[in-house]
């Protein structure tokens, strides 16, 4: 399982081949995008330490909320432009309902407390994003 | 002794990303911050609000542990310690 | 947007990579994989015309519940192997948790009235895997 | 009159995939199955309870429109009708 903040790109084909198990019957991903909200560039800053103890921490809670079989969590960071990928989260699971609400959960997790934040570059200017959580 | 401060996103952009601070002994994470506030207007202004509490948005840790907002006055802070200060994560 | 019965295995990244707009934010995709429940291999059969028009009226159906930005579904049958995929669900939205309950719905929808059967081969023998819905 | 039936699953095994039954005019959808029923014990038995009502789980089509299970004795079929017989699906 991986669990990692970096610069480079994911392949999501390659992770679900890997993430095949013969109990394997669902594999849901969720992978982020850098949207159009009228900006030209994002740059994505990380305490890469912290964020990723967090990280394996929210892959441990899922684990214990939902029976899953594998969890992977790639968090991009650094200069990205619109359309690039941003985040991917794949849960592996026997089933489906626990691949979708263990997927979802994590990203839930991911928004209210891992420590990573965003600066919009605009043509105006640039601007932090806020948070959604204190 | 001598305390690290780690600080990111505007916070970073204030305070540097990472620097080493003289303190006494014996000096509360309180004091730490009104160390530095003391010194800047800007950080002042970035961690206080005007009756002199911290801003809601403004998030501790120590030694990577999140320090409680109530508990920010008594914490003794220690040799070697590492303070991070951060605004609401935005990753997702 | 793709809507498919098919023979065909597909390819995940292709298929997020070319549902990627300025207002796209978030990719949610699910894939169904043959599980491994002691049997050999498994034959998918379907009432291709019939089943083709419920896949897009599931389609239709997901779009006016949700704001999704798009929809891609890929059914396989024929005779596959524990660990094959058997399923492409891609949801593409500006927010992630309208492109999760589109998927999820899409999914059950698909359970329920889709028509398609699996017939299961084990070292004794074959079974028809019950459907769930009447 | 040529009534095109198409089966799948465990009936496609019963029946064929897709076969033409001459049947008469005016024929009720209930007509033809108790036509096919009648051929063969193990359609019957595939089609029809003890007490000869419907399986539950047999589900019909006609025309690629679903058949409600009470209108299945007053549906009157035509010249050309495609009826589809099968399973509850199993898809996903």
């Amino acid at each position: 399982m991986v669990i990692s903040i970096t610069q480079e790109d994911f392949d999501v084909n390659a992770m679900i081949q890997s993430r095949k198990a013969p109990e394997v019957g669902g594999l849901v991903s969720f992978v982020g995008i850098v949207r159009d909200d009228g900006i030209t560039k994002i740059e994505l800053e990380a305490f890469e330490e912290a964020a990723l103890e967090e990280l394996n921490l929210i892959k441990d809670e899922a684990f214990e909320k939902y029976p899953l079989m594998s969890v992977d969590i790639i968090h991009r960071i650094g200069m990205l432009n619109v359309g690039d990928n941003l985040l991917l989260i794949l849960v592996a699971a026997g089933h489906r309902k626990e691949a979708f609400d263990g997927c979802e959960y994590i990203l839930e997790r991911i928004k209210e407390t891992v420590q990573i934040w965003k600066k919009e570059f605009t043509e105006d200017g640039e601007r932090w994003v806020p948070g959604e959580h204190h | 002794m001598i305390i690290t401060i780690k600080a990111f996103a505007r916070f970073r952009e204030i305070l540097g990303s990472e620097t080493a601070e003289e303190v006494p002994e014996g000096i509360t994470l309180a004091g730490l911050l009104e160390q530095i506030a003391d010194r800047n207007p800007k950080i002042k202004t970035a961690l206080y609000e005007d009756d002199s509490t911290l801003r809601r948005y403004v998030i501790l840790m120590q030694n990577k542990k999140r320090v409680n907002k109530e508990d920010v006055q008594t914490i003794v802070l220690s040799e070697g310690d590492e303070i991070a200060i951060y605004p609401p994560v935005a990753g997702g």
